[in-house]
């Protein structure tokens, strides 16, 4: 293999590599220094997305098996930032006694979900699709369930594996129409042979089923909300961001370059789908008091708002949804980052208990209060220049409606979270959180939250240079 | 009726009636062994169509591991003369409903397809083109996807320990790995 | 000649507004109310020097008076053609205005120096006078009729602060309150009956606008309303603010109440100046009225002729001495508003104009002398109420003097001025119509009985137990009263007709010996009547007040206009249309912002047992989704 | 080869056994049971690709290895299905899917 | 960097200091000194104005900075100003700066307090410097947003509802707002060419008519509900009546204007045709508001919803006059906005003064406070007469200009509704003197009130600072007006291209 083509898979070789050194750390390493895990596993993760970040010219390889554009390294640039944070949080919890036992476990499990990301973004092949999906979800699912002690992470952990599998059963079915009807899983041939037939359209909604329940899209969504509440809280931030990033990456390849015949059956589906999407993730997250629950339910809505930047099947659209990731990455990390080291910290977990959260920690409740607001769209914060450039994308099509539908949306949404800056702001208690002071490993994600959430918005070069890549998928 | 015919209305019909007993049979271990002939009927189809490879692989790894593995962990979880309790009929009521619906709307569309071949030659299977493809790097190739699962398979050996693991320090001893 | 310094006579009461006002409490009271005095001194003389420069060095330009654009200055600019402008226009009516104003005012200062010494908020009181005669002066000389609107506003407001002086008196602030928004709803009509005239004649300007051959008099055109003119209307419109501020019926009602302020300034506002306002700004329009709207200008006679008899009839039953007083002036501005009703334009035709200017003139003077008196009386007295006083000629000399000269003043007995200015107001009317003249004729007479009810049961008749001796004013308050008194005696002697008329150009006039001996003879009679009655105390009116018992109550109770009023504002405004909306507001409007919010609080509600944690539920509404989604897309939405 | 039995009847076989396990998933009540629906479905997805490549496209074995591949994932998936499930029943002491609902709303 | 641009630099030095100091003594100094350095700005930038038309530069916009923001949307960071966004700046600088000191006493949080009311102030300054869409609307927002913790934290009575309620119906209207933006922006080359969002561009081409049908109610509306546009309100009174005082004269004075500021600048400047169609609803709804909003006031008893019904009174009079369409109305508009703006503030700071004496807002638990506190009593009365139009005082100025204005449109429809409209001076009078009346006037009611302090010297800084610009402007309006009028020719070349009259 020449330097060139490993420049070209880098992200998954040097996963891999890093994967398979945690578990030699694991097995030869001192069985008394266990936590020293972490810190490897930060050390290589970070030299991981430091050279994910190296210039290399765009190839594919086996035989257009493996396809990596700019774009699509971009996307796995942006799923490592994200993954790096998610570990980062992690530290503290990790550290707590009940999880010392298998610490490199978790780490092994979740950097395979992060190869099969990388694998299903680069996917040239539908084959490659499936198996990057399930390397996504798979080890996913024992991460929800990694906590042994609790009947809540168990119940997480079946509830995703058997709906993931039942999905992803819905998915191959739709694959073989495709397989049927067009004699190729590769992708490049695939959009030259589909037409627009009645089947095919049938197999791309099965398909699109079998997406739409990782991106967690009404009415494919229902698991999301009891799987984030489940598991442990960075496995949740995990699954709603890094997760559901990664497919909704794939998703827009897809689209965009495998079914743009049938882009008319597509835009109708999303169409549908969207207004569903934002409307039931917001009515449910009103009502919500566990804030892993709430978040959930306020990342299926934003899942709804990402759609209408695929709707559209433009080049724009393309570069606010891969931006809007990137948002939503800082902005919802952000939150769960704070919801984790009070969790772990405290234990409390409920919107209720953060009353009067500012009087005792200012900084905590400012880094939630920036998240939050950047999720609902609140200049200058990130979130607004993203949902901004989704709408726009979608307008540029003619979907006015749609668009008002989103940003009626966007309206309950702040409604919520407004009802969480309120607890922690407005509200007085009787007990209020005590004063705590976070480890370092947390401050310093929340710190690169928050520097993620102020500066993307401001700094166009971000979506200028996203811009400039979605030419090509 | 020639032998290829009477052979796929045999293994079909197996399939179909093992496959409703299956998701039908209030004993969980009967269940299991319907499931097992299903399994095998399907083998026999791949036989059939001249897929004797993946019948094997099909015989070995479905209905030799998978099946055996459920069967362990039903005698893990279930007493075996245990029955269930009918399903309610609202549930059953509804999710045949919506099977159904899904069903004919698939057929009527399948059948409503014009299905076309490729002009290309077949080409014969056997062995080592199967080989040979597996661990090929040019197109048509599959060592990549060969590869790929085999982190696959270690991911979930791995996430299998996990949730089987007790974390705490106290057992840090117990190396499992 | 140049009047530029004109623009002193409103700089210095403005000035020395502001700076009694910003600085009056750091001051000694009895300096600023020298400085006050002292400021409207010096723009008397500035008036008497003007008025002697206009009327006899340079106004007349081949023996007509002309209008002289003294100084003018643009405002505010609103479209290409309408501006405001803030200026000094100089014309007979304005200066002899000016006349006018600053000499009642003048002596109404001086006349506080003693009235209002001692009391709390003195330097106050001045700094309100001198934004008073700033706002009047600025009225009389406005250049356009926006800036007589603004000024307009400002005597409104000032008549609202000075009302409303004694400020932690209840009946006080209401009466404040009623004559600002009294006035204030006339002045709606006046505004949109600007915005109309504006939008016809495309100009503010008085000059423009009275000219004969201008676009307000020969644009009559315009789309007709009600069988009348747009010009009509809006001359009807504008006619209703000076309504309003006049006091004429329907809306007199704040005049009355309007007694609670300080007698001085009942005397300066409510019956010299301030109220003259309509009938100023009536004859300052009046080739309008008269060429254009003469539908208006009916309605302008009628309404006067309306109210001055209206509150003649009034002012005979009211016991309150300034309630009297404020009656008579309404009476007396309905004369001088049936005078331009009834006049014509240019010379002799003009009769009726140069009366009533005339009436104006020498009602200020009497009219302020009255109610100076009346201060003069209360002061001594402590008592509004005539039943509290009796026989007072013999302490209070200088007093009752005075009031005797102004009531025969006002009852029109020669030589006094009134009888020379109600004569020609007579004349104007018995020459348009007999029936206006039939009731200025009657008026006449109930004026001078009513008045010398006032002065008999005051200072004649038994004379009533006091607390403590009551004593004669003190010489600031004297002198003025003296000034005054000469000047109701005298000024029936100017030869009115030579300077002031219609259309600037002078005419002679003689008595009408027809119309002026009736009239003397209604006086003497009313006179009689209330000798009679009322110069000792006789069971005469009580007797007649149970014969005519529902006539003596209806006037009495100033035939319930009031209670009419306090109806429509309480009863209708405030319970059917302010509350109702106050209602609306909160509970339909407001309502359904709620329950919008509402409603999605509620379906949320609803929709969560979607949400069952029961995983093949989950399925089932995924397999479910999967399979709507097909049948819409692959057969219902695919043509 | 396989004359006389159309493409079709693989399809409608296919498809009726996806439906017959999607029935399963969603009336069983055993998590065991689910996951053997999950099997039928993904069996069934299995003949629809070997019977496509079969019969339409013979020249190349995509439908055949991702098959294959298939296979080898459903196995990755039951062992850690399973081993959760034998987790849940140590926490729930039941593996009855209707008691696991700890978490809803 | 150019002069606009400092509107912004400036708050947000100011925030950076008050992030770093500690006690509240610097903390209000800092904030002090930052605005009153925002007021000099303001004051330079009038006469910098002045001065450069006077030379004769007869461009649209001054003072343009044009900076490429995101390259692709052809979204800029563009700032001008011409003499309403002069007008305006100059009036929110007068507002904060009276509201710094109107707060001087806040003791809850003190520092997050001015952090939050100067970001708000902020918000407004990059609303009336940007010329292009996307910037207002961010800037638009980010005014909107510090508005629910100030009213939720800092504020009084049912401050958690009203606070949710303004903000949600405030990003409601902002929800339409930019979907209108966008409409215009993807309609802003429609002979072909970049589209744009630089509002002085689109300004130059004609929005097709379909899409002025569509965008320009959007648009209206969207900016409406900021300028209490009946039935749209009803945040108004709530919103002010739970806030504490700055933040009532912030939002009353100033933010309400972004509303008819943006219904001028946006919705009639850029679809002049559509809003020449379409605008009888909009009269129509706005002489309701004007006239609703005048007798809502007249029952209320709390001092706050006087005001805040009285504000829907009379910014349904700016947008009645904006929807006229024609200079002087418009100018009136302008006028208006800055007038309620100073006097508004005025209002809520003196109830708020007001407040921290009496501890209620309730006339009727109050009276006779004239004698006690006669400075604060003045400066009330002077603030009514200002709202009821007294001439000498900015509401007269404003008024009159409208009312001239509105009524010489052509149409007989639009001039009867001006005479609707018209009555609304009588009601105003009616419910200014009551609650003059009834709180100020008569004798004193309650005993303590004997002991009140009049006020103090913030207090005084504060009510003075805003009473003397609505005298100045009653007194002396032609350079306001005229430097408003010459500003308003653009969009008036725009409508009189479509309708001569």
């Amino acid at each position: 293999m020449s330097l060139a083509n490993f420049l070209v898979m880098r992200h998954e070789l040097l996963l891999t590599a890093a994967a398979l050194l945690v578990l030699m750390g694991e097995i030869f390493g001192d069985p008394l220094k266990k936590r020293s895990v972490n810190l490897l596993t930060v050390v290589l993760f970070s030299a991981v997305t430091i050279i994910g970040f190296l210039p290399s010219p765009p190839g594919s390889l086996f035989g257009g098996m493996y396809i990596a554009t700019e774009m699509r390294l971009l996307m796995k640039n942006i799923l490592n930032i994200g993954a790096l944070l998610v570990i980062i949080q992690s530290v503290s919890w990790l550290s707590k006694d009940e999880n010392s036992g298998k610490i490199s476990e978790y780490y092994i499990l979740l950097i395979s979900t992060l190869i099969g990301m990388n694998f299903m973004i680069s996917a040239g092949h539908f084959l490659m699709f499936y198996l990057g999906l399930e390397l996504a979800t798979i080890p996913a699912a024992a991460l929800a369930a990694y906590d042994r002690y609790s009947n809540k992470s168990a119940e997480a952990g079946i509830k995703l594996i058997l709906l993931s599998a039942f999905s992803s059963g819905i998915l191959l079915y739709g694959l073989t129409m495709v397989y049927g009807t067009t004699g190729t899983l590769y992708f490049d041939e695939i959009s030259d042979l589909l037409v627009n037939g009645n089947l095919q359209v049938l197999g791309f909604i099965f398909f699109f089923a079998g997406m739409a329940f990782k991106i967690s899209i009404v009415p494919f969504h229902l698991w999301a909300a009891d799987v984030y509440e489940g598991a442990p809280v960075n496995i949740t931030s995990y699954l709603s961001v890094i997760s559901k990033g990664a497919a909704l990456f794939i998703f827009v390849i897809v689209l965009f370059s495998i079914f743009p015949v049938i882009i008319e059956s597509w835009q109708k589906t999303i169409y549908v789908t969207a207004v569903l999407t934002m409307t039931i993730g917001n009515l449910f997250a009103i009502r919500q008091q566990n804030l892993k629950r709430f978040l959930a339910f306020s990342s299926i809505s934003q899942a709804g708002y990402i759609l209408l930047g695929i709707i559209g099947g433009n080049q724009l659209g393309m570069a606010s949804v891969v931006y809007y990731l990137v948002v939503y990455i800082f902005s919802n990390l952000a939150a769960f980052g704070v919801v984790a080291a009070i969790s772990n910290v405290k234990g409390k977990e409920s919107i209720e208990e953060y009353n009067g959260l500012y009087q005792t920690n200012p900084g905590l409740s400012l880094v939630m209060l920036l998240a939050l607001f950047s999720l609902a769209g609140i200049p200058p914060f990130a979130g607004f220049f993203g949902k901004f450039f989704l709408f726009t994308a979608a307008a540029q099509k003619g979907f006015y409606l749609l668009v008002l539908i989103a940003l009626l949306n966007t309206i309950i949404s702040l409604y919520y979270y407004l009802l969480v800056v309120k607890a922690m702001f407005i509200n007085k208690s009787e007990a209020p959180i005590e004063k705590f002071r976070s480890d370092f490993p947390t401050r310093f994600a929340l710190g690169i939250c928050v520097a993620g959430i102020v500066i993307t918005g401001f700094a166009s070069i971000i979506f200028e240079v996203i811009k400039d890549m979605s030419y090509g998928i | 009726m020639t032998i290829n015919q009477v052979m796929f209305v045999l293994f079909s019909v197996m399939i179909i009636v093992f496959s409703v007993l299956t998701v039908t049979s209030r004993r969980i271990l009967r269940a299991a062994v319907y499931l097992l002939f299903v399994l095998v009927s399907t083998a026999g189809l791949y036989f059939m169509l001249n897929f004797q490879f993946l019948a094997a692989v099909q015989l070995t790894l479905y209905a030799g591991g998978i099946v055996v593995l459920i069967i362990f962990s039903i005698l893990l979880t279930s007493h075996i003369s245990q029955k269930f309790e009918p399903v309610g009929w609202k549930k059953s009521l509804f999710s045949a409903l919506a099977a159904m619906a899904g069903a004919i709307i698939t057929i009527i569309t399948i059948l409503d397809f014009k299905f076309s071949a490729t002009a290309e030659a077949a080409r014969e299977i056997d062995m080592r083109l199967i080989g040979k493809s597996l661990l090929s790097v040019e197109y048509d190739g599959y060592v990549l996807p060969f590869e790929v699962i085999s982190i696959l398979l270690i991911a979930a050996m791995v996430a299998a320990i996990v949730i089987a693991k007790k974390g705490g320090p106290k057992k840090t001893e117990t190396q499992t790995l | 000649m140049n009047f530029n310094y004109t623009l002193w006579i409103l700089a210095v009461p403005f000035l020395m507004f502001i700076l009694l006002g910003l600085a009056g409490h750091k001051l000694k009271p009895g300096l600023s109310g020298l400085l006050g005095t002292g400021g409207l001194a010096v723009i008397t003389v500035l008036s008497y020097i003007t008025a002697y420069l206009y009327f006899f060095r340079t106004g007349a330009t081949e023996g007509v008076y002309t209008k002289i654009s003294a100084f003018n200055y643009t405002w505010l600019q609103l479209t290409d053609k309408l501006h405001i402008d803030i200026g000094v226009l100089l014309d007979p009516i304005s200066v002899m205005m000016l006349v006018v104003i600053t000499t009642v005012s003048l002596m109404v200062h001086i006349y506080s120096l003693g009235y209002m010494k001692g009391e709390r908020g003195f330097e106050r009181f001045f700094a309100f006078l001198s934004l008073f005669s700033f706002s009047m002066l600025g009225l009389v000389v406005a250049t356009n009729i926006f800036q007589m609107y603004i000024f307009w506003e400002l005597v409104g407001i000032s008549s609202y602060i000075l009302i409303g002086f004694y400020y932690e008196k209840p009946s006080a602030v209401r009466a404040s309150k009623k004559a600002f928004i009294v006035t204030r709803f006339a002045d709606l009509g006046f505004l949109i009956g600007i915005l109309i005239l504006s939008f016809n004649t495309r100009t503010f300007d008085f000059i423009t606008l009275t000219d004969p051959a201008g676009p307000a008099i020969t644009q009559t055109g315009g789309a007709a309303f009600l069988g009348l003119s747009v010009i009509t209307w809006s001359m009807i419109l504008v006619y209703m603010g000076g309504v309003g501020k006049s006091a004429m019926f329907p809306f007199h009602i704040w005049l009355p109440d309007a007694m609670e302020g300080p007698t001085p300034v009942s005397a300066l506002i409510h019956a010299a100046t301030m109220v003259v306002a309509g009938v100023y700004l009536v004859a300052r329009m009046f080739p309008i009225y008269f060429f254009a709207a003469p539908a208006a200008l009916e309605v302008v006679a009628y309404i006067g002729a309306f109210s001055s008899l209206f509150a003649a009839v009034i002012a005979c039953t009211q016991t309150d001495i300034k309630r009297v007083l404020a009656y008579s002036t309404m009476s007396q501005i309905g004369y001088m508003m049936l005078a331009l009703g009834v006049s014509g334009y240019g010379g002799h035709d003009g009769l009726g104009f140069m009366a009533s200017m005339f009436h104006l003139s020498t009602h200020a003077m009497f009219k302020a002398l009255l109610f100076l008196c009346a201060g003069a009386i209360i002061h001594a007295v402590h008592s509004n109420f005539m039943t509290d006083m009796g026989g007072l000629r013999r302490y209070l000399p200088v007093t009752h003097l005075t009031f005797l000269i102004a009531c025969l003043t006002i009852a029109g007995i020669p030589p006094m001025s009134g009888f020379f200015s109600k004569d020609e107001i007579l004349v104007a009317a018995f020459h348009h119509s007999w029936f206006l003249f039939g009731v200025e004729y009657a008026v006449a007479g109930l004026t001078a009985f009513y008045m010398f009810r006032l002065y008999f049961s005051i200072f004649w008749g038994n004379e009533t137990h006091y607390h403590h001796t009551p004593h004669e004013a003190p010489a600031t308050m004297t002198i003025p009263l003296i000034i005054l008194a000469a000047g109701s005696a005298f000024a029936g002697f100017i030869p009115f007709s030579r300077l002031i008329t219609s259309d600037g150009v002078p005419f002679e006039t003689e008595i009408e010996w027809a119309v002026a001996i009736p009239s003397v003879l209604i006086g003497l009679a009313g006179i009689a009547v209330a000798f009679l009655m009322y110069s000792r105390r006789s069971g005469i009116p009580d007797r007649l007040a149970a014969k005519f018992k529902y006539a003596y109550k209806w006037s009495y109770n100033k035939f319930y206009i009031d209670e009419i009023y306090l109806f429509i504002t309480r009863g209708i405004i405030f319970r059917y249309i302010s509350q109702p909306v106050a209602w609306f507001d909160r509970h339909i409007v407001d309502g359904t912002m709620n329950s919008i919010a509402a409603v999605t609080q509620y379906i949320s509600f609803r929709i969560r047992r979607f949400q069952s944690g029961q995983l093949q539920k989950y399925a089932f509404v995924f397999v479910s989704g999967a399979v709507l989604l097909i049948v819409l897309l692959v057969y219902l939405w695919n043509q | 080869m396989n004359t006389g039995i159309p493409l079709q009847y693989f399809l409608i076989l296919a498809a009726i056994m996806f439906f017959v396990g999607i029935y399963g998933f969603l009336t069983r009540r055993n998590l065991i049971t689910i996951l053997m629906s999950v099997e039928l479905i993904l069996n069934s997805v299995n003949i629809n690709f070997l019977a496509f490549n079969r019969y339409l496209f013979p020249h190349k074995m995509e439908g055949l290895f991702f098959s294959l591949f298939v296979i080898g994932v459903a196995a990755a998936e039951a062992a850690v299905a399973i081993a959760i499930i034998i987790n849940i029943y140590r926490r729930f002491a039941t593996i009855n899917v209707e008691d696991v609902n700890e978490m809803k709303y | 960097m150019d002069i606009l641009t400092l509107f912004i630099v400036i708050p947000v030095l100011t925030i950076t200091g008050l992030v770093l100091v500690r006690d509240i003594r610097q903390v209000r100094i800092v904030a002090a000194a930052g605005m009153g350095l925002q007021l000099i700005l303001s004051a330079v930038l009038v006469y910098l104005y002045l001065s450069v038309r006077h030379s004769g530069n007869t461009d649209e916009m001054l003072f343009v900075r044009d900076l490429v923001w995101f390259k692709s949307l052809n979204i800029h960071y563009a700032v001008g100003a011409d003499g309403i966004s002069v007008a305006m700046i100059a009036l929110t600088s007068l507002v904060v700066f009276a509201g710094i000191f109107a707060s001087w006493e806040v003791d809850f949080l003190p520092k997050e307090f001015f952090i939050s009311l100067i970001l708000l102030a902020t918000g407004v300054f990059g609303f009336f410097i940007s010329i292009d869409l996307f910037t207002m609307f961010l800037f638009y927002e980010l005014a909107v947003i510090p508005m629910y913790l100030l009213i939720g934290i800092w504020g009084s009575g049912p401050k958690e509802y009203s606070a949710m309620k303004l903000t949600l119906m405030l990003m409601g209207a902002s929800a339409l707002l930019l979907l209108g933006i966008l409409g215009i922006y993807f309609n802003s080359a429609p002979d072909g060419g970049q589209l744009t969002f630089n509002i002085i561009e689109i300004s130059r081409t004609t929005i097709p008519m379909s899409a002025q049908y569509l965008f320009f109610p959007l648009t209206f509306i969207g900016f409406g509900v900021l300028g209490a546009l009946f039935p749209f309100h009803t945040w108004s009174p709530d919103g002010h009546s739970s806030a504490p005082t700055a933040v009532s004269m912030l939002h009353a004075g100033v933010l309400m204007k972004l509303g008819g500021y943006g219904a001028f600048r946006v919705a009639i400047f850029l679809m002049p045709e559509a809003a020449k169609e379409l605008s009888w609803i909009f009269i129509i709804l706005t002489s309701i508001s004007v006239i609703y909003g005048a007798f809502g006031a007249i029952v209320q008893k709390d001092l706050k919803y006087i005001n805040a019904y009285s504000s829907v009174s009379h910014c349904g009079l700016v947008l009645f006059a904006i929807l006229m369409m024609n200079r002087t109305a418009m100018n009136g508009a302008i006028i208006q906005m800055i007038s309620h703006g100073l006097m508004t503030a005025l209002f809520f700071a003196l109830i708020g003064m007001l407040y921290g004496r009496t501890h209620t807002r309730m006339i009727n638990e109050m009276g006779g406070l004239m004698k006690v506190i006669p400075f604060l009593s003045v400066c009330y009365v002077l603030a009514g007469l200002a709202s009821l139009g007294l001439p000498g005082l900015s509401g007269f100025v404003a008024e009159v200009t409208i009312f001239v204005g509105a009524f010489q449109h052509p149409d007989l429809f639009h001039r009867i509704l001006t005479i609707v409209a018209t009555t609304s001076i009588v009601i105003t009078a009616v419910y200014i003197l009551r609650v003059i009346a009834i709180l100020l006037l008569g004798p004193v009611t309650n005993e303590h009130y004997n002991h009140f302090a009049d006020a103090k010297w913030f207090e005084k800084v504060s009510a003075v600072t805003l009473i003397s610009f609505v005298a100045l402007i009653g007194l002396a309006p032609y350079w306001l007006s005229s430097m408003i009028g010459t500003s308003l020719q653009p969009v008036l070349e725009k409508i009189i291209a479509i309708n001569p009259f």
